[in-house]
């Protein structure tokens, strides 16, 4: 008798367990607060990534399109992936006696990938994090970039 | 009650008037043939629309909104996509079959549909064995996936294909007994006349507890049988990429696609005519006035009213469940369905002897 | 390639029925091709081929100095990066002597436990799904989405935040990151036990996983299966309880034993977990200790020739990193044990005599990820 | 088990194997000739009872390879790491372990496959990634015709 009982109990037992479960979808039908589609290339304007998001590395410039990279190459050292390359001359400066000036900066975002080595090892903090994300192209010499703006230079340290 | 066969009446008298019998009967059928394709694509294509929103708000998504306000031309886009598709020609295909077996599930889904009352006098053909005549054409569409499944050699098709076939054989019995309680119940086999029968109340209220437990037996054995909700075993992805369909593409794949919701539609239309009454109102005993309120809406409306809620509840097992292994799905048809309906059986013919049904 | 070896390669010389699934298949995640051969519907044996995706990290490291080796274990267990990375920088450290500031230790231990939780949830995503309950795959991401937003509000990136270093961390959390984790955590709780009602009390799903790939506790250990799928059989593996590193000595935690052994046993272990790991970040969040986020280290690091080997617990099993140093700037010789490697190699045992179905529900219940296998 | 009784355990049982206990965990080095011999007494013995096999794998010193392994017992939780010395560089071959630990065939699969090492007594000595034929990619020696990797 009691292998009828337990027959009908487990029936109960399955019903009551897949009625728990649609009570959960159901729930959630119902309760459209709870969406959390964003609808991406609408609210674009909006979007406002994290203040620290990785996106690509920036060399920033100030008003007077002044930049602090002295040309040293330590981030091209550091890189894992090899994806800095930096191009120097040798020009004299205000003093007659010759330094080294950056050239250009070049950065290849397509080997990058994104582990912030030289941002941290830059001694003078002339690299950034941009927030940047769109880096769709359609060819991929586009992805390499020169970081330092043209024309612009380093920014004398005034000292004292 | 508008009686639509007034309307059809009046075409048909307007033919014969116009033309020799032969030629009447010949626009006749192409209207209706013209009418239920119409029918059929409409339908289909705000199914699938349906079923997408639905698992979307389950899941906490929007579901389709960009093409047309909310979404709605959605679907008319993918037929559109479909039909543009390249149809692939498999290699060491058989090719005759492999582009028969679309066919085959497209015409008997098409052929379910024409015995469906979806209100007074409204119907394609009112057979005098209705129920026999849509089980048994529904019982053709495992024939067009196993079809599919052999001819198109691929090794995922024939294991989607003999499971499916496994599958639906095994809960046409379930489903087929259920509709057996009913038409028990009803005493005769002719759909409107089993609608008509439910006029002072549905056969789930006058029935008890033997139509209660059919229709569980029968939403549940009809989920199984159209390959949806946790029986999906045909299509399993996660096991089988897609099955019986795997290999087909473009248009093909969207006969097969659109079939399987004609399928649900079918099938959640005839468990509304049979246990929730059909077109008619819902009414309740003797409150007069809250059965006249209720007689204001119209049948077409009350009809569509059941059986798109029957769609919602097979839409909610699919988007909540796991899906069952082969054998499990075997052992829940044949050792707790099938003994249950047969019991089942024996209790509401028993109550309908003795007459303590409603 | 002669005939003869591409024809080793896809097909072994045997007249069963053979299905490949993988290596692009909804239910591998990730690049493994699982070579099954049939009887009708259950499974005769599994072959897996390994190496789409390998690329050589070993090889890599042997080139690459200890800072720069800290972005290459990011991808290998890409679900628990952070461990990976830690598992790195806890040797370097061990073996320059250098103390950790306790600031370091309790944040290294937070994240921890956070990678371990979103690890667990799309695990379990993943898993409802391969079983067919699609719902499952949205609550468990929409879930797993707020962790990867802290992530990103205080490293910059969700998955892969190479935040550790040798010595410490890059640089310190977010000003709120504290504020963030504490609503997180008061969020889930109120969200797991709809995980419980939706999947594991459902009856389809115990059918599906109970009895399902059962592995006793000597098989577990004689494959070396670790992590959450052994301890589903009784074997008591966990690296935070045997060899505590970070905080771990800190907190008070029980490790999570099942002794059934099959699939459902191997999920009941995850989901305890998942509660054990918000109680250990509800332990540290609250006095994480002031104090600079790295300790001073020379910008070359050399370690002294020798030895190293340093166990961590990953969200998948005991991860060791073993490094031999000849004293100049890069490693020597670079091996890791990936706790992947060991745990995939025991499907074929569990997996011959069930159905197709059990195939999948057996590699869903070892939560496998495949870049972690061919490294 | 405490460090110094494993350790006076070990020098009874394995004379002609040395042992080193400054290192962080105790090292055993025992002639490649009694490989298998060596790895039956530490899985079966008792005391040490050493069942969880963690890592096999090799590294390459140029003249020679060492095969090391770490080895944990589940009862007495002490980690033991025992390495062997293969002189011969064109081809080494040692006796396989696959009999005690299944786990230990897979990596030994991977072994043969990164540094060319054979196992004999094997039961499926294939490569594990590559094909036949490829070069041993992490022997140091080893020069890739793509020349991605330029080793210092």
């Amino acid at each position: 008798m009691n292998s009828i009982l337990n027959y009908f109990k487990d029936i109960h037992h399955a019903v009551s367990t897949l009625w728990g479960g649609m009570r959960i979808t159901g729930k959630y039908f119902v309760s459209p607060g709870e969406i959390v589609t964003h609808q991406y290339p609408e609210n674009r304007d909006t979007l406002r990534m994290a203040d620290r998001y990785k996106g690509e590395i920036i060399m920033p410039h100030d008003a007077d399109n002044h930049h602090h990279c002295t040309g040293c190459g330590i981030c091209e050292m550091n890189c894992p992936n090899g994806s800095i390359k930096v191009l120097t001359d040798r020009l004299p400066n205000a003093e007659g006696k010759m330094e080294r000036v950056l050239n250009q900066h070049i950065y290849h975002l397509e080997m990058c990938t994104l582990c912030g080595l030289c941002v941290k090892t830059c001694p003078s903090g002339a690299l950034a994090f941009g927030q940047q994300f769109e880096h769709a192209v359609f060819n991929r010499s586009k992805l390499t970039k020169t970081l330092n703006q043209p024309g612009s230079s380093l920014k004398k340290e005034t000292k004292g | 009650m508008y009686d639509f066969s007034q309307l059809t009446g009046a075409i048909d008298a307007a033919l014969h008037r116009s033309m020799t019998p032969g030629w009447a009967l010949f626009t006749e059928l192409v209207i209706i043939g013209l009418v239920v394709l119409i029918l059929y694509a409409l339908v289909g294509l705000f199914l699938v629309y349906l079923e997408r929103k639905v698992c979307a708000f389950m899941q906490n998504r929007v579901g389709p909104n960009r093409v047309g306000p909310y979404g709605i031309i959605q679907t008319i886009a993918d037929l559109i996509k479909l039909l543009m598709k390249e149809l692939i020609p498999i290699a060491r295909a058989d090719k005759f079959l492999f582009n028969l077996a679309p066919f085959v599930v497209i015409i008997v889904s098409f052929m379910a549909l024409a015995a469906i009352p979806f209100a007074l006098g409204l119907q394609a053909i009112d057979l005098n064995i209705g129920v026999l005549y849509v089980t048994a054409v529904s019982s053709l569409g495992v024939v067009g996936i196993l079809l599919a499944g052999w001819s198109s050699n691929s090794k995922y098709a024939l294991i989607g294909a003999m499971r499916s076939g496994a599958q639906i054989v095994s809960y046409e019995l379930s489903v087929g007994l259920s509709l057996l309680t009913v038409i028990v119940l009803a005493g005769s086999m002719q759909l409107s006349e089993i609608v008509a029968s439910q006029a002072d109340g549905w056969w789930i209220f006058k029935g008890h507890i033997p139509a209660f437990f059919a229709f569980i037996i029968f939403v549940v054995a009809s989920t199984a049988e159209i390959n949806r909700g946790p029986f999906d075993l045909a299509e399993a992805e996660s096991e089988l990429t897609a099955g019986f369909h795997t290999e087909y593409s473009g248009i093909k794949f969207a006969f097969f696609f659109l079939a399987e919701y004609m399928n649900m539609f079918i099938v959640s239309a005839l468990g509304a005519t049979l246990f929730l009454g059909g077109w008619m109102p819902f009414h309740i005993g003797h409150w007069e006035a809250f059965n006249h309120i209720m007689d204001f809406i119209p049948p077409l409306v009350w009809f569509l009213l059941k059986t798109f809620f029957l769609i919602y509840v097979i839409m909610w097992f699919k988007w909540t469940f796991p899906r069952l292994r082969i054998d499990q799905l075997l052992t829940l048809e044949w050792k707790y369905l099938m003994p249950l309906s047969l019991v089942n059986i024996v209790v509401v013919a028993f109550i309908t002897l003795m007459g303590w049904h409603f | 390639m002669s005939e003869a070896v591409i024809r080793d390669i896809i097909v072994s010389e045997s007249d069963d029925y053979i299905i490949n699934m993988g290596p692009q298949h909804p239910s591998t995640h990730g690049v493994l091709r699982l070579e099954v051969s049939l009887m009708g519907e259950t499974v005769k044996s599994v072959t897996p081929h390994i190496g789409y995706i390998h690329r050589g990290i070993e090889k890599m490291c042997e080139s690459d100095s200890y800072q720069q080796i800290i972005h290459l274990t990011d991808r290998m267990d890409y679900l628990s990066a952070h461990m990976n990375n830690e598992a790195v920088c806890l040797c370097v450290e061990q073996a320059l002597q250098v103390e950790v500031p306790e600031r370091v230790k309790y944040i290294r231990t937070i994240l921890d436990e956070l990678t371990r939780l979103s690890s667990h949830q799309l695990w379990w995503s993943a898993f409802g799904m391969d079983l067919g309950a699609l719902t499952t795959f949205f609550y468990g991401l929409r879930d797993r989405e707020l962790i990867l937003d802290i992530f990103e509000e205080s490293f910059g990136s969700r998955l892969l935040h190479s935040f550790n270093t040798p010595g410490g961390l890059m640089h310190d959390v977010h000003p709120n990151f504290q504020k963030s984790v504490r609503e997180y955590l008061k969020y889930f709780r109120k969200k797991l036990p709809e995980y419980k009602q939706l999947l594991t009390d459902n009856v389809i799903f115990r059918q599906r996983t109970e009895g399902v790939g059962v592995m006793n506790r000597e098989m577990a250990i004689s494959y070396g299966v670790t992590g959450p799928s052994g301890r589903g059989s009784g074997y008591s593996c966990d690296v935070r309880k045997i060899a505590p590193y970070s905080a771990y000595p800190l907190v008070q935690f029980e490790e999570k034993l099942q002794t059934a052994g099959d699939s459902y046993a191997r999920y009941l272990v995850r989901m305890d977990e998942m509660w054990e790991s918000m109680h250990i970040i509800d332990q540290l969040i609250d006095n994480i200790p002031a104090g600079d986020f790295t300790a001073k280290m020379k910008p070359v690091l050399k370690l002294p020739p020798g030895e190293y080997f340093q166990r961590v617990e990953t969200a998948r099993g005991e991860l060791d990193v073993y490094i031999v140093s000849d004293g100049n700037k890069t490693p020597y010789r670079m091996k890791f044990r990936s706790p992947n490697f060991s745990n995939l190699f025991v499907l074929n045992e569990l997996s011959a005599g069930g159905k197709i179905a059990d195939l999948v529900a057996i590699s869903g219940s070892l939560d496998l990820v495949i870049p972690d296998i061919d490294r | 088990m405490l460090r110094e009784a494993l350790i006076s355990l070990l020098k009874t049982l394995f004379p002609d194997g040395q042992v080193r206990e400054e290192t962080q965990y105790p090292e055993l080095l025992v002639p490649n000739t009694r490989w298998l011999e060596v790895a039956t007494t530490l899985r079966n013995h008792e005391d040490l009872h050493l069942d969880f096999l963690i890592s096999l794998t090799a590294v390459d010193y140029k003249d020679k390879f060492t095969l090391v392994i770490h080895m944990e017992s589940t009862s007495f939780r002490h980690l033991l790491v025992v390495k062997t010395d293969l002189n011969d560089h064109e081809n080494p071959v040692v006796d396989s372990l696959s009999t005690l630990w299944p786990t230990a065939g897979f990596h030994e699969r991977e072994v043969y496959d990164l540094f060319g090492i054979r196992f004999s007594g094997h039961t499926d000595m294939r490569r594990l990634f590559m094909e036949e034929g490829y070069g041993f990619p992490l022997r140091k020696d080893f020069s890739d015709e793509s020349r991605v990797l330029t080793l210092s």
